[in-house]
């Protein structure tokens, strides 16, 4: 498999191969197709940043541009996908949740359990996330955290190219709400990626870099950093397993703490913001579940608690990275009691 | 009258607004006990508009409610003795216990659910009518919501996306003059709801909602204009609720004979009753007889919720998901 | 200071207080005077609860009812306190977050770091929150974790009375957005409340409970269970520091790793959904930052992973109580490496 | 021709559509060599509007504006360098770096901040005009939005509530005919955004947005009425932009000679300068020496700009908050 494409190829690569294998998959947002209504080129621009760019020209009507009404079109996809539809909507930024959150979380999210088990909606939400594009405090928002806070949602953080096609073919075949979280630096990522379609099961964690002295769970485009970290840490001496955990609901427990459980030392590195998120919901996990193999204090690795600001100077101190992380292998290699 | 109604359909409709008059007029009662937990909020009175519009219905065309859902649940489809049971919290609920009163809902029958939040059904009938177009049948999908709701942003978007896509969407604004304490002349800042029809590319059309025929009608009208492909409708439906905003709701804000003056006068039932009968399309003992069999199947209904078994800590973890990792 | 009142009508005597103090303050909500446009009485709801009635015979139009427009009149609420005044808007129920939370975490809390200081933003957001109702999922979550995650909210979840009217006046009188957490189970406990107006600083906890055994940190309602717990423990001879947080954003973190280093033993009861939650948030600061003095794992109460379930008995057993903290606590202290 | 306007009101009309235009051209030509982080929406072609509408206002009155801010900055009274150290990140920005193009504000002189979120703008401009409503002054707030936020459920809530709460409130829909690459034509469900003000129980006026004088004589009456207590307004101004949706965008939707068409016959400065210069108003030469101050205004905007110093470390974990606990 040594073809290689980018994080975003990946994810039109899902896209396609899905609605190509299956009529009731469609696809709808802001300008996905773009130009509607205008006198150019149709699929003129294929979503803000390109991802849906040529789905218009393979499957016509199956993708829909929408208006500036997110609660509109993305309860329509979850009522759509109650009544039989696979709808994959996408949320332009996930800083936009705010004007559309009921839908997700109060409809979506609750259905299944309000009415008895016995609804099945199988919508995604594709969102983009994350900092580093100097797009400042409104666009630039990591809150995959209260998507996992909410019973009922699936939420997925691709870290790589290959998981993103595979964990978006899973996310448009698993029978629950999705929320898939697209980091937006990652777009141009390039790597590996089969050309056939194959599924990424949730909930299962993947190992990036293996080592017994410390555990680095991390996630999105973290794991990066932390892989970079640990890979530099490795030359020191100091062994990392680094976990990506691609998805945070389902979490993988098992793997967290067998890792744990050997290393006997935690980092967590969330890009979210501090307080009551993924970093502190896998630290706890920790406390409390391997309590007895930990060595040393867990150290989390985030933001400070903070908006993103905009200036690139202030932006690059505000992310999480590959320095920050192998400082905070360091102390707690260095703790003792 | 419209050409179309049947003799079984007056049958139909008569049972339909008399099942949901004494569905709510005995829980009104059965709530006085304290048995029945949670906010429970009583549709009396407003039995034409869901009547009049659902018996356009097919079971696979879709409809959205509101926290006020057990008339148009009744007029979908539902079974008023699993409706029953589940406004009781109990495990032979329709949706086992986990929903109650403010989210019935029988996806079987096309009901997507009452709806705790106002206005929250407005995305969802436009996702149902979406479906509908693209699996190419000429379903619809309708939207009932209230005055209150009318300005609720989900609501509006709703109706503008509805004419973007060209959806067979019909919402029904069921207009009863309050929100809670609220009244409607005071919320909603144009005369009519149907006057935002325009504003969003769509015809909009006010209805007297204690007659049952007119409802009738003009739903018709809608409904085979969206299973034509012409798009959505705004449907006004003017009437008035018996009770308070929810049970306990001492209704303070209201003139003291305003609900007494309507009943007397306006009542959906009596109207359609006189009409029937002055016409000779029915006879009062056939209606009559309607009245003592709906009585005795929601007496029924009440005495077996109140015998079923409360769901357990079995049922606790179990819906959330359908497939656990 | 014998006189009792209740939560409800402290929160209420604040408020008149409040108002009666300053004339920019303001309030605003659904049915908040009640009648609105109606024939029947003025000032006939006073919110849907009554936690405002009264008030517009005493302020007239400075309170105000609002259609259902949440976004707009929360909106409005922020932007009359950016421009000199001080509203106190209702969200009625936080599980009606969905509808509006953009104004809430997009505009009222960034609008400072976004504008480079120049802003005040001094609105208070008055919701209801909890189980216990029988109201079911769309109407008794627990959402403040998510408050908490957003830098630039400040999150207030008082337990009693005599809180609730002194947090109030100081949420009033802060000149930064606060959200306010009513609990609706609360509404009729009484308690002793001073009759004239006290402010009670945020971010700093209560000990409501003292022990030198095991801290067990809560907020809100489970305040109350918690000190039951602890009553019930203290007779068999374990003895609980009970921590009520009252603010969590800012969060007391020296009164909670203070007790921590004495105990050594920590139990975190949160009403919350569990992930990403209060729980994981104070366990994990205290796994990093007071580890060296734990002796067990740190156990989190929290309901399970379900929306909010309508069946009394079912909503029974989803929120926590004093028998599931009790026996927390047991496991703790029973904990053997 | 608006009998209001004196001529120092031409000239100062002239200066800010002007500096408006001088501010966006520059920084078209600026992003291209990388050197400007982030989104940039420029609001040139747009210019009447904001200078229009805002040449009514006082610093007391508010406005709230939207992602393609600059313009409504300018005309209602920033200065430039700030606004352009902004733009660059810089410390010596209006924000001190930390908003960026997307929420340029300033709250001394009225200007509330653009805004990253479409639609977000409506609900604020309510409460600041609740707020002069509230002190008694006879201050306005006025909402800047477009087409794509005219579908927006916080702009269709915000008109509603304005007229609910009487509010000395102007909404000013900028229909430049897209939304990023979307046409109004596609995502607006009615003719003209105005249609929509009668459902909010407010007059809706359309104005031709390349002539000053039409958006001036509009908004004027809108202000007015407000002022006087009359209640918002809708006022639906149909424009063009030059650029595309931000910088980068190839704008291939739009037809080759659009902007081209526009530029040469409807520009708003060209209609400004033929109409005060064929009316013996002002002279060209009057107009000319504007333009170069302007430039060098707007040249000196940017050299300094390059050259301030970045935030630091220490500017991180500042203005979250008022008051630490
Ligand atoms: C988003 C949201 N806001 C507020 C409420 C609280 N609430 C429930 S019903 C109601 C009044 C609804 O009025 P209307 O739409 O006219 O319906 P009606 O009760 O008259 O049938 C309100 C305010 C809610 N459930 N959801
Ligand atoms: C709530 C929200 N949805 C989507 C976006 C992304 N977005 C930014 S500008 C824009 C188009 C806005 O169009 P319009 O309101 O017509 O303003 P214009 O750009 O034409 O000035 C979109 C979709 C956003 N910023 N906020
Ligand atoms: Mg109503
Ligand atoms: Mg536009």
């Amino acid at each position: 498999m040594a073809r290689k494409i980018t994080y975003k190829q990946a994810i039109n690569e899902a896209l396609a191969q899905e609605m190509a294998r299956d009529s009731s998959v469609i696809a709808m947002g802001e300008d996905n197709v773009g130009g509607a209504g205008a006198e150019g080129e149709k699929d003129a621009w294929g979503g803000v940043l390109g991802v849906t760019k040529g789905l218009y020209g393979r499957f016509g009507d199956r993708i829909m541009d929408t208006p500036i009404s997110e609660s509109a079109f993305i309860g329509a996809a979850v009522g759509a996908a109650a009544c039989g539809m696979r709808p994959v909507a996408e949320l332009m930024f996930v800083d936009f949740m705010g004007v559309c959150f009921d839908q997700i979380f109060n409809q979506a999210a609750k259905f299944r359990y309000m009415f008895g088990g016995k609804a099945v909606t199988p919508v995604v939400i594709r969102t983009m996330y994350g900092a580093g594009f100097r797009a400042a405090a409104q666009h630039s928002q990591c809150l995959y955290s209260m998507f996992a806070h909410i019973p009922g949602l699936k939420v997925v953080v691709p870290s790589t190219p290959y998981d993103a096609k595979g964990l978006m073919i899973q996310a448009i075949r698993d029978n629950d709400p999705v929320i898939f979280f697209e980091h937006k630096v990652l777009y141009t990522l390039e790597g590996e990626v089969p050309e056939g379609a194959y599924a990424i099961p949730f909930g299962e964690a993947d190992v990036v870099h293996e080592g017994d002295d410390v555990t680095i769970v991390t996630l999105g485009r973290m794991v990066h950093f932390a892989r970079d970290a640990a890979q530099t840490l490795a030359k020191r001496g100091i062994d990392c397993d680094v976990i990506d955990l691609r998805t945070i609901s389902p979490l993988d427990e098992e793997t967290i703490l067998e890792s744990v459980n050997r290393t006997g030392r935690l980092v967590v590195v969330d890009e979210s913001s501090p307080r009551c998120n993924v970093a502190t919901d896998i630290a706890a996990l920790v406390a409390q579940k391997a309590f007895a193999a930990l060595k040393a204090p867990i150290e989390q690795v985030t933001p400070p608690h903070v908006p993103v600001p905009f200036s690139d100077a202030l932006e690059d101190l505000y992310v999480p990275d590959a320095a920050r992380i192998a400082q905070a292998v360091t102390s707690v290699m260095e703790f003792k009691r | 009258m419209s050409a179309t109604l049947t003799r079984d359909d007056l049958l139909r409709a008569y049972r339909t607004m008399r099942t949901i008059r004494e569905f709510e007029e005995r829980l009104h009662v059965e709530f006085a006990t304290g048995e029945i937990p949670g906010f429970v909020h009583l549709y009396a009175g407003e039995e034409a508009s869901a009547t009049g519009v659902c018996l356009h219905l097919r079971p696979d065309d879709r409809i959205a409610s509101t926290h006020r859902g057990h008339g148009h649940c009744i007029a979908k489809g539902m079974e008023v003795a699993p409706m029953m049971a589940e406004i009781y919290g109990k495990k032979t609920g329709i949706c086992g216990g986990k929903g109650g009163s403010m989210h019935v809902a029988d996806l079987d029958v096309g009901m997507m659910g009452a709806n705790g939040i106002v206005g929250g059904g407005g995305p969802l009938i436009c996702g149902a009518a979406l479906a509908a177009k693209m699996k190419g049948t000429d379903g619809v999908g309708v939207c009932f919501f209230g005055d209150g709701a009318s300005n609720q942003g989900m609501i509006l978007e709703a109706m503008n996306l509805a004419t973007v896509w060209r959806l067979p969407a019909l919402f029904v604004a069921e207009n009863n003059g309050y929100a809670e304490a609220t009244s409607s002349k005071y919320s909603v800042a144009c005369d009519n709801i149907a006057d935002r029809a325009g504003g969003f590319g769509m015809p909009g059309v006010i209805v007297d909602g204690h007659d049952f025929f007119a409802v009738h009608e003009a739903a018709g009208e809608a409904i085979a204009r969206a299973r034509a492909g012409g798009g959505p409708t705004l449907l006004e439906v003017k009437l008035n609720r018996y009770y308070g905003h929810f049970e306990g709701d001492q209704q303070t804000y209201r003139a003291t004979d305003e609900v007494k003056r309507i009943r007397e006068t306006r009542d959906c039932l009596m109207l359609f009753t006189r009409r029937v009968s002055s016409a000779g399309l029915l006879d009062l003992a056939e209606l009559e007889a309607i009245d003592r069999d709906v009585a005795a199947q929601i007496d029924a209904a009440v005495v077996a919720a109140k015998a079923a078994p409360k769901p357990t800590a079995a049922d606790l973890l179990t819906d959330v998901y359908v497939e656990y990792a």
